[in-house]
């Protein structure tokens, strides 16, 4: 019973993985940017909630519906403004713009609201569950994550490759300039999906923020999973992002179940196996 | 009636003029092909023509409208396509895709991926590979697929027949009359001089930027177009003596 | 008969290829002035000097590393930190047998080459951004490892013995010492390597594998020796930490903000250049000791400063540098002349 | 058989999913021998060379390299043993210098040593017209440079088969002859040449033995104005028809049939 | 002429430098650093005589950003730059152990505390018997938790004697786990160890349930303050409720409580400062009400424990100081810091008669999270076997009521 706990536990918590992995996946996988500052990006979201919360006394849900769109125009705004610059110069100027803003958010955060821990309070559905037996109860939070993930990402998914947008995406990221000869303009489709990516990272941001706490500094420790979840998976492919969310969860949450010195290092184990005997990924997507 | 016309062109790649005060017209349905040696700034011309080089000064006319500072993504819906030299395909998306972009801007017209399909029989069986992995002439034939799919007024084909089999050359230029009938007007960069002789109705010749001939091919002797080619007056180049000024 | 056998002696006289970029004569007589004064310096100052050069020296050293892996061997890693952590538990372990901690330094350069061996392997399986996370997560697997360990302190680190018996003044400056010669010898052995003709193997494979490996070289033992040298010296630099630190944390010498820093460094001084590391390890730490006591502000303009960097500045400082004066203080490139060109 | 040739493929056989690029394929080149190959796109040259060069393993079959067999030989090995190649779309290495780009080929292809190899490189440099632009970053050169360079870096490794695919894409007429000249020489100093290519006069002129390739299978195989006679080729690679269109081979067609 | 050396100072200010996490994930045990500082440096703007001359005091505070390398570099600073004569510290055995490393290693004279003393001497490989020359404690150790806990526990109605642990793998938690565990098998209980799992876990799933299975009904841990929060609401939301959770290093600040929201109620921790200690400063004989009631008049914040914490570091430097012949000789301040008996804000300390050299001991009471009334939650003593000194301000309630 115990294990089969773990695993249910394992795929919910995967959920969040998949869903903190959406918009790293779209930028890192499909437009090939390397966003170190994902992980602090969702924190700014929560103290953004948090703030809102305290601030007009709204209810949290009126809060979740305002944070997500705003974040999709911050990503808009961030894409047109930073990143767009950067990307001419390759890879290492995006790395270190992105370190850059990390650390800028971060310690902005810090100076703000102090390095207090901090949580969102769901309220009942915060923390209430339902019993599916005895020793097996599944929290609505969990659930509604896994849920929003599988949306998500398979709404962004068909978005990738049904659409002609969704197309001239993955074109102008092998070639920006003859994406513009074919007619799109590739910082505008850039800005839309960077858009789309934050506005991602800020519902799961939200979710994390309900689920656990968060401090200024839990940025980057979360971006790795979300990393292993986008590689797992295979770079290019939300499905994979879905699917690699999943594997690490169940990893970590039975590894953590063997002894839970393991949980982390179970999940390292299986990204790395994954690397040294299926580099593309689970599911290929793109040509590396 | 003129479609396009150019006048006083120039464009620079840094310090370099590498087109430079440049007057050419373009009437509707004509083919026009460029010849000239190498670095004779026939590319830069087509990328500044589809937006991707911004000229220096002189003004770009398409149907008498000024497009010189329209944006490149923008020229593609007033009509202009270019088929890039290097093919340029994007490499994580298949044939059909990369096909597809070619019609993102949703210009009406005839051509549709079913006619590329029919002028590139082996495509239609191979619409799932990815572009990568194409022989250097399927590369180049669906380069040009992807621009005729953009159904443009204006088509520039640089270095059209490069890397291609003859066989494809052949059909490509057999078709290029239907091509131009359905109200293309092409302008092709093309290596092969008594190639693009037969094929246009006029050929102009650049040389270090400049237009030095210009006219309808049987007009033309094969002296002049050599001439023309390597600099009128100058003795016919002894080997890797030019090089180095190129 | 082969192209090789034809050289004319007419071409062979008339060539001439040279290594030096201008000035880089007067340049290595500065550089020979500066690494006496910075030798002679724990005589002439007191110890809070020297102490704090020890940081930019290790600096220095950790970014020549980063910038010959990924500035010349095109391998980006995110998790040389692995390398500063093994380095500096070896120092750690080493002393607890008894060996001199300033003899653990180099012996620490050795370790990580013995553990770089094998990583090396699954990290090369791996190409581009896969590399970067890949040898992010080793790192982490590392750190996960090295907690287990109940003898080096677990989770919660441990302190170097064998450093008691010292004299503080002393101690003191053997640290420096050490750290300069760190310093010195990870600046010369990238010259070194990269003036060889290794170094040129090592760019070509960076600008285009699969043509490098068709001209004849061997890409996996070209990336395996920078890898490698790059592992041994993030490895002493590591060990000097502990050195300097007298105690290591796993936490803080596994974190990927080392890897950070050194991006940071090589990204503004120049990646790609040797001199880039060595500036941008000066700026970095300038602005680290100017701002510091302005709290978390100093970091969100280090931020800031680092963004502008990446935006306007794509080569570096020292690429702007070489672009208006043509300087090279370490000239690895071939220049052709007297060709009449 | 094996023995006197310098290359031979034996019996290989490569496929890409549906796509078959090598089917039981045998082929010899002899020391000193130009061969010339045509064939339609995506007939499976490029991938030919691939497997030469040992970028490309083949499914099954073996490739011969004097006398060794090289099958599972890694390419730089290849290269090393006397194979030097050039890819058909350029692959620079774009941040060192023309000079640079040739000498570490000189370096770990030819194993030659400090003036030597310059010496070396600036020689080969000069044969290819390159020898101005030396201490140009290759990223900046223009198309026709890069695929000089490309000829260039692959006799930079002292080769004994020297593999050319599609050089003369592109050039100009004079230059094509240039380039033709260039490769007589090589061949002259007893170089073993296979060149791809699509501007077939220039082939012609150069080789002295010509295949046709088609579906991953040798179609015609024998000296070039025969083979580009033979119907299949015609069919296949020319393009059907009597009248053929291209000025050049209007010529070359003409003497065939005469 | 020879190495140069650190050099010294030689005026009559007697400098000491202060090492707290001041940001990062322990800022919360640095909340009333500055309003400490500005209090001592108030009390002893008159000066005070010192080796028979009138002396000053400067501060020189340093933040570690909760980053233990960071620690080293800063004192290294504060020895090497600024000079200091003496060095406190405070907070986790992050900032204690890496501070006074430096400190013994320079030899400066250095007092830290809010750090099990196991974790500090251990951690530090001081040799039992001995102790260390420069560097002292003052706080207290897995007896003293014991002494703590035990008597809420006892006083609980349960089923079991099963105790579940939450103790993850850093330096704090290992001292418990070697060192509580033991205890509490000596005093019956068994304790149900959720494994030493890695800091910044964000799925506890695996401990609930082993901690579901063994039917334990108290709770204790160790583990840093987010890790916490996450468990706790996922020890709500699993189904996990035992009776009677008394928490280490966590929940001892208004902040935490706050975050944790509704789920704070009756949470008891341990105590070793409250404004109802019945201490007094020995620098102005200010008490621990009046000190906890400054804070919230002139910050507007809830009283910490470490208020009292902090203050008593000071006191103890100074009054160091001035039983020092030279206050300036460094070994000679070192000796008294060791030889320290005083009554301050800390309650009675005395550093010669802790377990090791160097150590003086606190007895911390139990006390719960209550829903309050100025503030959104306040502190309840409930328990004060272990000191019978403070007065106990409520009953004992079951966590999970
Ligand atoms: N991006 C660039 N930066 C600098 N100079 C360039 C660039 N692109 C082209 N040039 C230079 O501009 C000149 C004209 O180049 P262009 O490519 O237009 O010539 P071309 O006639 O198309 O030659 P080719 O037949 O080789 O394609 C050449 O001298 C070339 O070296
Ligand atoms: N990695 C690959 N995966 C799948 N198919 C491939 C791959 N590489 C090549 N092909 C296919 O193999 C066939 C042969 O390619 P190749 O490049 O050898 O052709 P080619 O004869 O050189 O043609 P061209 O004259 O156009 O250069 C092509 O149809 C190509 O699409
Ligand atoms: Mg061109
Ligand atoms: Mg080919």
């Amino acid at each position: 019973m115990g294990w089969l706990n773990a695993v249910i536990q394992g795929l919910l918590l995967g959920g969040l993985y998949a869903l903190f992995a959406t918009g790293l996946s779209l930028m890192f996988g499909v437009m090939r940017i390397v966003n170190l500052a994902h992980g602090d990006l969702a924190v700014v979201a929560s103290f953004l909630a948090l703030a809102l919360v305290s601030g007009t006394g709204l209810p949290l849900w009126i809060v979740l519906v305002v944070t997500v769109p705003l974040f999709a125009v911050l990503g808009y705004l961030t894409q047109r403004v930073l990143l767009q610059r950067s990307l001419s110069s390759g890879p290492l100027a995006t790395l270190l713009v992105t370190f850059g803003l990390s650390i800028v958010l971060q310690n902005v955060l810090l100076e703000v609201f102090s390095a207090d821990t901090r949580t969102l309070d769901g309220g009942s559905f915060g923390t209430g569950s339902f019993e599916l037996n005895g020793s097996i109860s599944i929290g609505y939070l969990s659930l509604a994550t896994f849920l929003l993930a599988c949306a998500a990402l398979a709404g962004i998914q068909l978005f990738l490759s049904r659409t002609g947008l969704g197309r001239m995406l993955r074109a102008s990221s092998d070639d920006r300039e003859t994406a513009n000869l074919v007619g799109a303009d590739s910082r505008h489709v850039y800005g839309i999906a960077t858009a789309i990516a934050f506005a991602t990272v800020a519902l799961a941001g939200l979710m994390f923020a309900m689920r656990s706490s968060f401090d200024p500094a839990t940025g980057p420790s979360r971006l790795i999973f979300a990393f292993e979840a986008v590689v797992i998976g295979g770079l290019g492919s939300l499905w994979g992002t879905l699917l690699g969310g999943m594997v690490l969860g169940v990893t970590q949450s039975l590894g953590a179940q063997i002894d839970p010195a393991l949980t982390l290092l179970a999940g390292h184990l299986v990204f790395l196996a994954v690397l040294a005997f299926r580099p593309q990924g689970l599911i290929a997507g793109r040509t590396a | 009636m003129t479609l396009l016309s150019i006048s006083d062109l120039t464009v620079h790649h840094g310090q370099l003029r590498a087109v430079d005060g440049l007057n050419l017209d373009l009437e509707k349905g004509e083919v026009l092909a460029i010849i000239g040696a190498n670095g004779a700034g026939k590319s830069t011309l087509l990328r500044a023509l589809a937006g991707l080089n911004p000229p220096t000064s002189g003004s770009i006319r398409l149907c008498g409208r000024d497009i010189t500072r329209l944006p490149a993504y923008k020229r593609v819906s007033e009509g202009i396509a270019l088929v890039p030299e290097g093919r340029r395909l994007f490499h994580s998306l298949t044939v059909e895709e990369n096909l597809l972009t070619g019609a993102y801007r949703r210009r009406p017209g005839p051509w549709t991926v079913t006619r590329v399909y029919e002028l590139f029989p082996w495509m239609s069986d191979r619409r799932r590979q990815n572009a990568s992995q194409l022989s250097g002439g399927e590369q180049q034939s669906v380069a040009i697929g992807r621009a005729l799919l953009a159904n443009p007024d204006l088509l520039l084909i640089d270095e059209l027949s490069l890397g291609l089999a003859p066989v494809i050359v052949r059909r490509i230029y057999e078709v290029l009359p239907g091509i131009v009938g359905a109200g293309t007007t092409a302008l092709i960069v093309e290596q092969d001089v008594s190639q693009a002789m037969r094929v246009a109705d006029r050929v102009h010749c650049l040389l270090e930027g400049r237009s030095v001939l210009e006219g309808r091919p049987r007009d033309l002797t094969a002296e002049q177009v050599e001439h023309a080619y390597f600099g009128i007056g100058q003795a016919l180049p002894a080997g890797s003596a030019r090089e180095g000024h190129d | 008969m082969t192209i090789s056998q034809m050289v004319t002696s007419r071409a062979a006289a008339a060539l001439d290829v040279s290594r030096a970029a201008r000035s880089s004569k007067l340049s290595a007589v500065v550089m020979l002035a500066a690494v006496a004064v910075l030798a002679a310096l724990p005589f002439a100052v007191f110890s809070n000097v020297t102490d704090t050069l020890v940081n930019l020296f290790v600096l220095i050293a950790l970014a020549s590393m980063w910038n010959l892996l990924a500035g010349f061997g095109g391998l980006v890693s995110v998790g040389q930190q692995a390398y500063i952590g093994i380095g500096a538990y070896s120092v750690i372990a080493f002393a607890d047998q008894g060996v001199q901690p300033y003899l653990a330094v180099p012996l620490a350069a050795v370790t990580c080459v013995i553990f770089a061996v094998p990583t090396s392997w699954l990290a090369f399986r791996l190409r581009g951004d896969y590399f970067a996370v890949g040898t992010w997560v080793i790192a982490e697997v590392y750190r996960l490892l090295v907690v287990r360990i109940d003898s080096v302190g677990g989770g919660s680190g441990k302190g170097l013995a064998g450093m008691s018996g010292l004299d503080q003044t002393l101690r003191g400056a053997l640290t420096y010492w050490v750290a300069l010669a760190l310093a010195l010898a990870t600046i010369a052995a990238c010259y070194l390597l990269l003036r060889g003709r290794l170094g040129l193997s090592l760019m070509a494979v960076r600008d285009e594998e699969t043509a490098a490996s068709s001209v004849g070289i061997d890409v996996r033992r070209a990336k395996r020796v920078v890898y490698l040298v790059s592992a041994a010296g993030c490895g002493a630099a590591g060990g000097m930490i502990t050195v300097s630190s007298l105690s290591v944390n796993p936490d803080a010498i596994f974190s990927v903000q080392w890897s950070a820093y050194m991006i940071f460094i090589v990204v503004i001084g120049g990646i790609g250049y040797i001199e880039g590391p060595l500036l941008g390890a000066v700026i970095f730490f300038g602005l680290q000791q100017l701002l510091a006591d302005y709290g978390s502000w100093y970091l969100v303009l280090l931020g800031a400063v680092g963004i502008a960097t990446a935006l306007w500045l794509p080569r570096g400082l020292w690429g702007l540098m070489r672009d208006r004066t043509g300087l090279s203080l370490f000239p690895v490139g071939y220049f052709v002349r007297g060709r009449g060109a | 058989m094996t023995e006197q040739a310098l290359l031979h493929l034996d019996e290989i056989t490569k496929r890409f999913g549906r796509v078959t690029v090598a089917k039981d394929l045998t082929l010899s080149v002899r020391p000193g021998e130009a061969l010339g190959i045509v064939g339609p796109n995506g007939a499976g040259k490029s991938s030919l060379f691939a497997m030469i060069s040992g970028d490309l393993r083949p499914d099954s079959g073996a490739v011969w390299f004097q006398g060794r067999e090289v099958t599972e030989v890694p390419p730089h090995t290849r290269t090393r043993a006397g194979i030097g190649r050039t890819y058909q779309v350029p692959r620079p290495f774009e941040h060192l210098t023309v000079f640079e780009n040739v000498l570490v080929c000189a370096h770990q292809g030819a194993a030659l040593k400090g003036r030597q190899a310059w010496t070396h490189a600036m020689e080969v440099l000069e044969r290819t017209g390159l020898a101005e632009l030396a201490n140009t970053p290759a990223g900046r050169l223009a198309l026709l440079q890069r695929k000089r360079l490309e000829v260039a870096r692959a006799l930079g490794t002292g080769p004994r088969l020297l593999l050319l695919d599609e050089v003369a894409g592109g050039l100009t007429e004079p230059e094509v002859l240039e380039l033709v000249e260039v490769v007589k020489q090589l061949h002259a100093e007893g170089l073993g040449i296979v060149w791809i290519e699509h501007v077939v006069h220039a082939l012609v002129e150069a080789v002295g033995r010509m295949v046709c390739l088609a579906g991953g299978d040798v179609i015609a195989d024998g000296e070039p104005m025969r083979v580009l006679a033979d119907p299949k080729v015609r069919e296949l690679y020319l393009g059907g028809g009597p009248e053929t269109g291209l000025a050049d081979e209007e010529g070359l067609t003409d003497g065939e049939d005469s | 002429g020879g190495l140069k050396g650190t050099g010294g100072s030689s005026s009559d200010v007697l400098k000491i430098g202060y090492v707290s996490p001041q940001t990062g994930p322990l800022a919360g045990f640095a909340t009333a650093d500055n309003f400490v500082v500005k209090q001592i440096q108030e009390a002893m703007r008159s000066g005070f005589t010192a080796g028979g001359k009138k002396r000053t005091i400067e501060i020189i505070i340093k933040d570690t950003q909760s980053n233990p390398n960071r620690a080293t570099e800063v004192t290294r600073q504060l020895i090497n730059s600024d000079k200091v004569d003496l060095i406190v510290g405070s907070s986790t055995p992050d900032t204690t152990n890496p501070v006074a490393d430096q400190c013994e290693a320079n030899g400066i004279p250095n007092v830290t505390t809010i750090a099990p003393w196991e974790a500090w001497f251990h951690g530090r490989n001081g040799k039992p018997g001995e102790g260390f020359k420069y560097t002292t404690l003052f706080f207290f150790g897995m007896k003293e938790f014991a002494d703590c806990f035990f008597p809420m526990w006892e006083r609980m109605d349960v089923s079991n004697k099963n105790v579940a642990a939450l103790w993850p793998n850093d330096t704090d938690a290992n001292a418990f786990r070697q060192g509580l565990g033991p205890m509490m098998e000596k005093a019956g209980y068994s304790p149900i160890d959720g494994g030493a799992y890695q800091n910044g876990a964000t799925d506890f799933s695996a401990q609930i349930a082993k901690f579901k299975e063994s039917g334990a009904e108290l709770f204790t841990c160790t583990p840093i303050p987010p890790d916490f929060q996450t468990f706790w609401k996922q020890a709500q939301q699993q189904g996990f409720k035992p009776k009677l959770a008394t928490v280490a290093k966590v929940m001892l600040f208004p902040s935490e409580a706050e975050a944790l929201g509704a789920l704070t109620d009756n949470i008891a921790t341990d105590f070793w400062w409250s404004p109802a200690h019945p201490y007094k400063s020995i620098l102005d004989g200010k008490s621990a009400q009046q000190l906890a009631d400054d804070f919230a008049a002139e910050t507007g914040k809830q009283w910490t424990q470490a208020l009292g914490s902090v203050y008593s570091l000071f006191e103890i430097a100074i009054q160091a100081f001035k039983e020092a012949g030279d206050p300036k000789d460094r070994d000679e301040v070192a000796a008294r810091l060791r030889g320290m008996k005083l009554s301050c804000m800390s309650g009675d300390l005395d550093f010669t008669a802790g377990p090791e050299p160097g150590i003086a001991i606190q007895h911390p009471v139990g006390g719960q999270w209550r829903k309050g009334e100025k503030f959104p939650w306040d502190v309840v003593i409930v328990d004060n076997t272990p000191n019978k000194a403070v007065p106990v301000g409520g009953d004992l309630r079951p966590t999970n009521g």
